[in-house]
């Protein structure tokens, strides 16, 4: 299992982390100057204090089970900790509740062994029973765990047997490329709270968000230990973690702020700590107060223009999106760097394929973001038989006006807002576009069901930098295979070539063989263009000064994943200082 | 004389710009002397009363001097002072509370006792003191009021038409308790009124602000000999919830005829005169009209029967817009009878809502006759239900005059329902009185 | 009489609550389609997972389902929340009564004497002042008001931008220094209907007749207008204030979301946007049942107030 | 005073409504490389394309004054088009329900307590979910307007209904039944010229409800679709911080809403003179 040499791309981004922390106050006080190449140190921490972070929605259940919404996740992640996790930072997978991990040669393997003394956050041990009963629920059909579809490989379990009372052994059906990071957020569960739930099967009512917190217990840094409708979720230290020393802070409290504007506005009375994900726009009226945003560089996710490829007799639209010169035309009259100013302040990459720069590991670094011009875009337009009229309306070889519209998900106000530019750089080389808000919902439904739609801006990834988890994207048989989802066979040669490449690489166990079929895949899509792929965001955090050992990263969870380290300055006084 | 309680000099009060509702009025009244005031409706004498009170509506241009009791009326004099019995009883008390609590809230507060003590002495029976208007009927309601202004034991007491909407026999036993408590607390009595037996009878001296001579008797008019019957009433009778309004009646009336109909109020008049037009259906007994066109009725308050947001002309000529008839037809017509019932042609384009009572009276009739009229001068009937009530008694003659020479060029037949023996005496053929829903003689 | 108003109010809420339903299932799209877009699941399982929750049961059999549950008093179970729908509900219900009630009270409070004072003065300066007051409050849209307060909140830092409770649990003080703003805002938006309601309806009645009667007679103005004149202007206001109870449980939920109050305005549009159909379903028949209250309510004041409805109720 | 107001409003309502006359740029012309710039008078020589932008610009670039008057046209023209909608069908059924009396009186009625049960808000996002995807920037206008109708006309409904039934036993409308008037007529003649005032002053509460439900749509991302300028999207635009810092081009337009919605107060607030009887409130 060779390890990931550090790639130039990524000494960058952490010049800049060092840089943008050197100018805050909180950096004079660190006896330990932060060198150009080694990674921070943990800080030994001062115990107590609460922490205040700001989530968008509640989180929705307290049972990893359910847990299909990323507020419940952030919380969760607090709460129960895996066998072993893949360190935010690092990229690398790390040993948690296992002491060590022996892989067999072939990676089918996997030999476990616990630590000693373990106990969850109810004082009761924690031992290879609840291990063996913690997969035996993921897996089990009845259930329909968030978890279990990671753990199928070519669709068969894996299967988990105990050795002794401290070691399993895991064995896998098939080589499986990615190989530890599947452990990566399985949470262990008390057997002895949810066994008898689990016979009557009535697991998805159990673990709710108004349970008693005696009812519940994990092996995270944390536990429940309060929660308000509708205003706040608390949870305190785990007093039987096995890091002794660690979490630094008492409390954590999830504060349930409905809407951006209102997370800032509490965040500069100081009623907030920690903002995830502070949207572009608001980066400059917080810096001006000298609040400090941490810029990560590109998230994972990839914003992109999405044609509608289904085959269904319906003429209009969707004749002209078959033609491979007029997608790249579309491609080539949008302002990507417009787009990078004028919606995300800068602070946004243009993207050449479907891996955002934040993907170091997995990016095709020979492509580059196609340049706008008008010119290239008309010239590909006439070559392929379309005319301009007098009015300046491009017409297909019948004669029709190219008309189509862009449906846009009413959520995320940058994406409606690169729809909105898209459509003016269309309008500029003849095309009549439209944009149409949509309830999130039902644009997905109109995309992957019914198909009733022409084009689309939409974004995916995010999840997991490892191609394993674009499968579904990218294989035309694929739920997610957007432009023509879940095809009986390829539409296309281009569409096999890259159902092959990404089954090779799924069971292929040498990285770098892996990353030049992944990179293959890239460029073909990039030449094809069944989506034009336009910019990934930045990961923007705002976090109050007294905040610290916080390592945010681009990778979910963004602040929380080293909760066990963060600690505060001086503990929050019962009324707030005024002393702005 | 001591300084008389109320002088009033060169008092003239005016609504709209050019139009004068009184103008250079003069009147002095002594203590504990009585004065009738006369003249025609509309012609200002609730003007003077409520100018006596100082509460004209604001946009009234108002000069001249008006004193009582030496020195101009200010709030705290209306009540211990000067106080009013207004006209419409149902309007001037509040729907929403009890006659006793606004007979007690009158003058700064009364007791209880002397409320009740007031109540007696009025002849009302002790329950009203806990009813409210709606539960009570007009005649009571107008003796609250007169009750209301004579517990604050004023100086002076100004009555504006106390007793119109009181039958004979309670209006003189009301005005009798007048007279009595006047020389019982001395008060000058200032009685407005368009009656002139009222004002004879109860007044120490009458005074008349616009002053339409008494015309001569009416004229005599040749008696319609054996003429054939044109309305025949068999058995009618009607009755609403518990009350049994009309009981058997028996009617045959002669073509060109006139006959009035007198009677307590509440003994079915009204009601019969609805069975008779076909505007309520009786429950049992039959009516039958000769007539090509139904039996017109016009209601008690005519000037309400008309659309105030409409122009007269069309007001007059709504019947033929029902049948369809031109625009232009119409408006020929409609001025063609606006003249006859003795209106000026300009009053055909002003919206009825602004004509003054009398005038919305004779538009009320010319509209009647316009149903009436048909081509081979078939019979016309109309009923008038207590139509003239509102109105002074120059105008009633001068209505009565039109109506004698209306039935001269036109084969029309009247039934008249009122309680004004004068009416009966001057204009009727034939005189029938109804008690408890059945007439006789 | 009552009993015939709960019925109609039964029939009501049936009708709205069907309604609605055909609604949302009409609407394309479910709960579970956004689970699409995680890699880690696959079609299936969200196939499975709709099945497992009845989405796939035509809406009528669905509507049966909600009617039964809301007979055990549960209001059927949400689906994101996997709870039922009342327990969900309860302490937000609660939550957004304590800021209607008190916006209301404000505004009210405020608007009756400014009315009768606006209305005593009529035409004077006073009236000009507060009807000029009016108009503006009622042209400022209660959106852009919120948004601006909190705004000023944040940069004040003295006072709390939004939320019902500081970080540290307050108590009742910090409970009413977040509930200022909101309400206040609210109460801006109530105020000047109720002002001018009130303003006009004394004005007419203090124009009939019996007014001038009264005075006439010595009655003294202030008991006229108190006495006499506010209970015929009562009867008008007696429906605004049905009108206003009936809103109780809807006019706040713009407010709530701009000032993150914990109510059923924030969990509402979430609901609203994530296809949560019974959870939709519960702050509508809240409001329908509120608003029927109301007009009820509205009734039985009418008929103890004027004499004459009583005759004819 | 009134009548300085009432030609004010109509002033400004023709200038909005004429929007193409008086803007001085496109609804959706971009100049991206002037965006988020405030407000400037003079030209500034050498800037290139040397344009002048009254109010700044928006975040694409676009003018915010053009962008102000074109929302205007769509406001006013919705307004006034929602609340003929509204007032039309609250005078029919309100009409209907008067005249009618009987069992059509009393499912009218309950309709309308039906409908005054939605909270409109709540109609708006359920209606805006299932709308088909074909909707083009006249079909949003449409749903917009149609929803408003059918928010707005229950209670003008009730009120005429209340108003008819009084009119009705006034003594000039039985008289014209005793000639032989039908409903129909008698409604059309004689009841309605005495709803002007109701129908005036309801059209007044229903009209600034456009603005106010597109703003609340925009607010969730539901409203009129980018790029078509309206009231209700600039409104909620101004939810964001970052909005209201950046200049006050942005603000200004809000300043300017909130005259023109004042100025339409105006002529309500005076009572209703003239020779109209006075009608007493119905108990209903």
């Amino acid at each position: 299992m060779s390890r990931r040499g550090r790639s130039r791309g990524c000494q960058k981004q952490y010049n800049r982390i060092i840089l943008a922390w050197r100018t805050s106050f909180y950096f004079l006080i660190l006896p330990l100057l932060a060198t150009a190449l080694g990674a921070q140190t943990v800080q030994r921490g001062m115990r107590g204090g609460t922490l205040v972070i700001a989530q968008r929605s509640e989180p929705k259940t307290l049972n990893p089970l359910l847990s299909r919404d990323a507020p419940s996740r952030e919380v969760l992640g607090r709460l129960s900790s895996d066998l072993m996790s893949v360190n935010r930072q690092t990229q690398k997978v790390e040993p948690v509740l296992a002491e060590w991990v022996h892989p067999s040669a072939d990676g089918l393997h996997y030999t476990v062994h616990l630590r000693s003394g373990l106990r969850f956050s109810d004082g009761q041990p924690f031992n290879a029973d609840d291990v063996v009963f913690s997969f035996q629920v993921y897996l089990d059909e009845k259930v329909h765990a968030v978890q279990r579809d990671p753990l199928l490989i070519h669709e068969k379990p894996v299967t988990v047997s105990k050795l002794d009372g401290q070691t399993v052994r895991i064995d896998l059906p098939g080589r499986y490329a990615p190989g530890e990071r599947m452990f990566d957020s399985l949470p262990m569960l008390p057997r002895h709270l949810l066994e008898a739930a689990y016979r009557e099967g009535k697991l998805n009512q159990v673990w709710g968000l108004s349970t008693k917190p005696e009812a519940m217990a994990g092996l995270g840094p944390f536990r429940v230990k309060e929660y308000r409708a509708g205003e706040r979720l608390v949870l305190e230290r785990n007093p039987y973690y096995w890091k002794a020393p660690q979490p630094y802070l008492d409390e954590i409290v999830f504060l349930f702020v409905g809407d951006e504007d209102a997370q800032i506005a509490r965040f500069l009375t100081g009623d907030v700590d920690l903002v995830n994900r502070v949207s572009a726009r608001n980066v400059g009226l917080l810096r001006a107060r000298g609040v400090r945003v941490e810029d990560l560089g590109p998230s994972l996710e990839y914003n992109f223009l999405l044609f509608n490829l289904t085959k269904d007799a319906s003429p209009g639209p969707k004749e002209w999106f078959q033609i491979k010169a007029f997608r790249q035309a579309v491609s080539a009259a949008i302002d990507r760097d417009g787009i990078v100013k004028l919606v995300y302040g800068g602070l946004a990459s243009p993207l050449a394929s479907p891996v955002s720069p934040g993907n170091k590991a997995w990016l095709n670094q020979k492509l580059t973001a196609g340049k706008h011009s008008a010119e290239q875009a008309k010239k590909l337009l006439s070559e392929s038989g379309f005319t301009r009229d007098k009015a300046g309306e491009l017409r297909d070889r019948n004669g029709k006006t190219v008309e189509f519209t862009i449906a846009t998900g009413a959520s995320s106000q940058e994406r409606s807002a690169m729809a909105t530019m898209i459509q003016a750089d269309l309008q500029a080389i003849g095309m009549k576009v439209q944009i149409v808000p949509l309830e999130s919902r039902s644009m997905v439904d109109r995309i992957l069901n019914t198909h009733q739609y022409d084009t689309a801006v939409m974004g995916l990834g995010g999840a997991d930098p490892d191609p394993v988890f674009e499968t579904n994207v990218w294989k035309s048989a694929g739920g997610m295979h957007v432009w023509n989802p879940e095809q009986k066979q390829p539409a296309t040669s281009w569409e096999a070539e890259i159902d092959r490449l990404m089954d090779e690489q799924a069971s292929e166990l040498k990285q770098e063989k892996r990353r030049e079929l992944y990179n293959r895949v890239q460029e073909i899509v990039a030449e094809e263009m069944p989506l034009i792929c336009l910019t990934s965001p930045h990961v923007l955090v705002a976090a109050q000064p007294r905040v610290k050992n916080l390592r945010p990263t681009i990778f979910d969870h963004y602040t929380l994943w080293n909760s066990d380290e963060l600690f505060v300055a001086e503990a929050k006084t019962k009324e707030r200082s005024a002393g702005r | 004389m001591a300084e008389p309680i109320l002088d009033i000099r060169d008092l003239s009060v005016s609504y709209a710009a050019e139009r004068w509702a009184i103008k250079g009025f003069h009147l002095t009244i002594g203590a504990s002397e009585s004065v009738g005031l006369m003249g025609a409706s509309g012609c200002g004498k609730s003007t003077v009363a409520w100018a006596i009170l100082g509460l004209l509506p604001a946009y009234a241009k108002v000069t001249g001097s008006i004193r009582v009791c030496g020195n101009a009326v200010n709030a705290r004099m209306r009540g211990p002072t000067v106080a009013l019995v207004p006209q419409e009883p149902a309007s001037a008390l509040n729907p929403v509370l009890t006659l006793g609590r606004q007979m007690r809230d009158v003058a700064g507060g009364q007791t209880i006792q002397a409320a009740k003590g007031m109540l007696a002495r009025l002849g009302l029976p002790l329950e009203i003191y806990d009813a409210y208007p709606h539960q009570v009927s007009g005649g009571q309601l107008q003796r609250v009021a007169l009750g209301q202004a004579l517990l604050c034991k004023p100086k002076l007491l100004v009555a504006d038409e106390p007793a119109a909407a009181l039958d004979r026999g309670t209006r003189t036993e009301v005005m009798q308790l007048v007279k009595d408590l006047q020389r019982e607390l001395g008060f000058g009595l200032l009685l407005i009124t368009h009656e002139p037996e009222m004002a004879q009878h109860f007044a120490d001296r009458v005074m008349d602000i616009s002053l339409p001579s008494e015309s001569s008797p009416a004229p005599t008019r040749a008696h319609l000999a054996n003429a054939d019957w044109v309305l025949r009433a068999r058995g009618v009778s009607k009755s609403y919830a518990r009350v049994r309004a009309l009981d058997g009646v028996d009617l045959e009336l002669k073509a060109g005829g006139r006959l009035v109909i007198t009677g307590e109020s509440g003994s079915g008049k009204s009601t019969l005169a609805k069975c008779l037009a076909g505007w309520e259906t009786a429950d049992n007994g039959t009516v039958e009209f000769k007539g090509a066109k139904k039996p017109q009725l016009i209601p008690q308050e005519p000037g309400e029967s008309l659309n105030p947001f409409w122009e007269a002309w069309e007001v007059v000529t709504e019947s033929l817009r029902l049948e369809g008839v031109g625009e232009t037809q119409r408006r020929e017509k409609a001025i063609e009878w606006i003249e006859r019932v003795g209106l000026p042609v300009e009053v055909a384009r002003r919206k009825s809502g602004t004509c003054s009572g009398g005038e919305r009276a004779r538009l009320a009739i010319a509209r009647a006759l316009v149903m009436c009229e048909c081509e081979q001068q078939c019979h016309g009937l109309l009923i008038f239900d207590e139509s003239f009530s509102g109105l002074n008694r120059g105008l009633r003659r001068q209505i009565l005059d039109l109506l004698d020479e209306l039935q001269a060029r036109w084969p029309l037949t009247y039934i008249v329902i009122a309680h004004d023996e004068w009416l009966t005496r001057r204009f009727a053929d034939s005189v029938a009185v109804m008690r408890e829903g059945r007439l006789s003689g | 009489m009552i009993w015939r108003r709960v019925l109609q109010t039964m029939l009501l809420l049936l009708a709205v609550s069907a309604a609605w339903f055909a609604l949302l299932a009409a609407s394309p799209g479910d709960y579970f389609d956004l689970q699409r877009l995680d890699p880690r699941v696959s079609a299936a399982t969200v196939d499975k997972l709709r099945a497992e929750y009845g989405l796939t049961k035509p809406w009528w059999v669905r509507y049966g389902d909600w009617l039964v549950s809301v007979a055990h008093g549960e209001m059927g179970v949400s689906i994101v929340y996997n709870e039922p729908v009342a327990d969900l509900l309860l302490p937000r219900c609660a939550n957004t009564l304590l800021l209607t009630l008190t916006s209301t009270a404000l505004a009210w409070g405020l608007a009756l004497p400014a009315g009768l004072w606006a209305a005593v003065r009529r035409g004077g300066g006073i009236d000009h002042v507060w009807n000029v007051a009016a108009g503006l409050l009622l042209a400022i849209p209660e959106l852009l008001l919120g948004t601006l307060l909190v705004y000023w909140a944040a940069g004040s830092a003295r006072w709390p931008a939004g939320g019902m409770r500081s970080a540290q649990d307050g108590g009742l003080l910090d409970i009413l220094r977040h509930l200022a703003l909101p309400a206040g805002v609210l109460a801006a938006g109530l105020f000047p209907i109720v002002f001018r309601h009130f303003r006009n309806a004394l004005a007419e009645a203090s124009g009939l007749p019996f007014v001038r009667a009264a005075r006439a007679v010595g009655v003294s103005p202030p008991r006229i207008w108190l006495h006499s004149v506010l209970r015929v202007a009562a009867n008008p206001m007696i429906s605004l204030l049905g009108l206003s109870i009936g809103g109780i449980l809807s006019s706040s939920l713009l407010a709530e979301v701009i000032f993150g109050w914990p109510g059923l305005g924030p969990l509402f549009v979430e609901a609203v946007m994530t296809k949560d159909t019974y959870l939709v379903l519960a702050p509508v028949m809240f409001s329908a049942v509120a608003l029927a209250v109301g007009n009820l309510l509205a009734d039985l004041l009418l008929m103890w107030n004027d004499p004459r409805i009583r005759a004819a109720g | 005073m009134k009548h300085a107001a009432k030609w004010l409003i109509v002033g400004m309502a023709a200038a909005l409504l004429l929007a193409p006359l008086f803007a001085p740029y496109g609804e959706e012309e971009q100049n991206r490389s002037r965006a988020q710039e405030a407000p400037s008078w003079q030209r500034v020589p050498g800037t290139e394309p040397a344009r002048i932008f009254l109010l700044g610009t928006d975040e694409y670039g676009r003018d915010i004054f053009s962008r102000f008057l074109y929302g205007g046209r769509l406001s006013v023209a919705g307004g006034i088009t929602a609340t003929l909608l509204a007032l039309s069908f609250g005078l029919a059924v309100g009409g209907a329900a008067g005249l009618g009396g009987g069992w059509l009186d009393a499912t009218l009625m309950r309709t309308s307590e039906l409908f005054l049960s939605l909270p409109w808000l709540y109609l708006l996002l359920a209606l805006r979910a299932i709308l088909p995807l074909r909707l083009s920037p006249s079909g949003a206008f449409w749903m917009m307007v149609t929803v408003i109708a059918l928010a707005g006309w229950a209670r003008p409904a009730r009120l005429i209904r209340g108003m008819v039934l009084s009119a009705q036993d006034r003594p000039y409308v039985r008289m014209a039944q005793a000639m032989g008037a039908g409903k129909g007529y008698i409604f059309r003649q004689h009841i309605l010229p005495q709803l002007r005032g109701v129908i005036w002053a309801q059209a007044l509460v229903i009209f600034p409800q456009f603005v106010l439900a597109d703003m609340a749509l925009s607010f969730l991302g539901l409203g009129v679709a980018e790029p078509t300028a309206s009231w209700g999207g600039m409104l909620a635009g101004l939810r964001h911080f970052a909005v209201l810092e950046s200049h006050w081009g942005r603000v200004a337009p809000v300043v300017l809403m909130i005259v023109f919605f004042v100025l339409l107060q105006m002529p309500a607030s005076d009572e209703p003179q003239g020779t109209q009887p006075r009608m007493p409130e119905t108990i209903q």
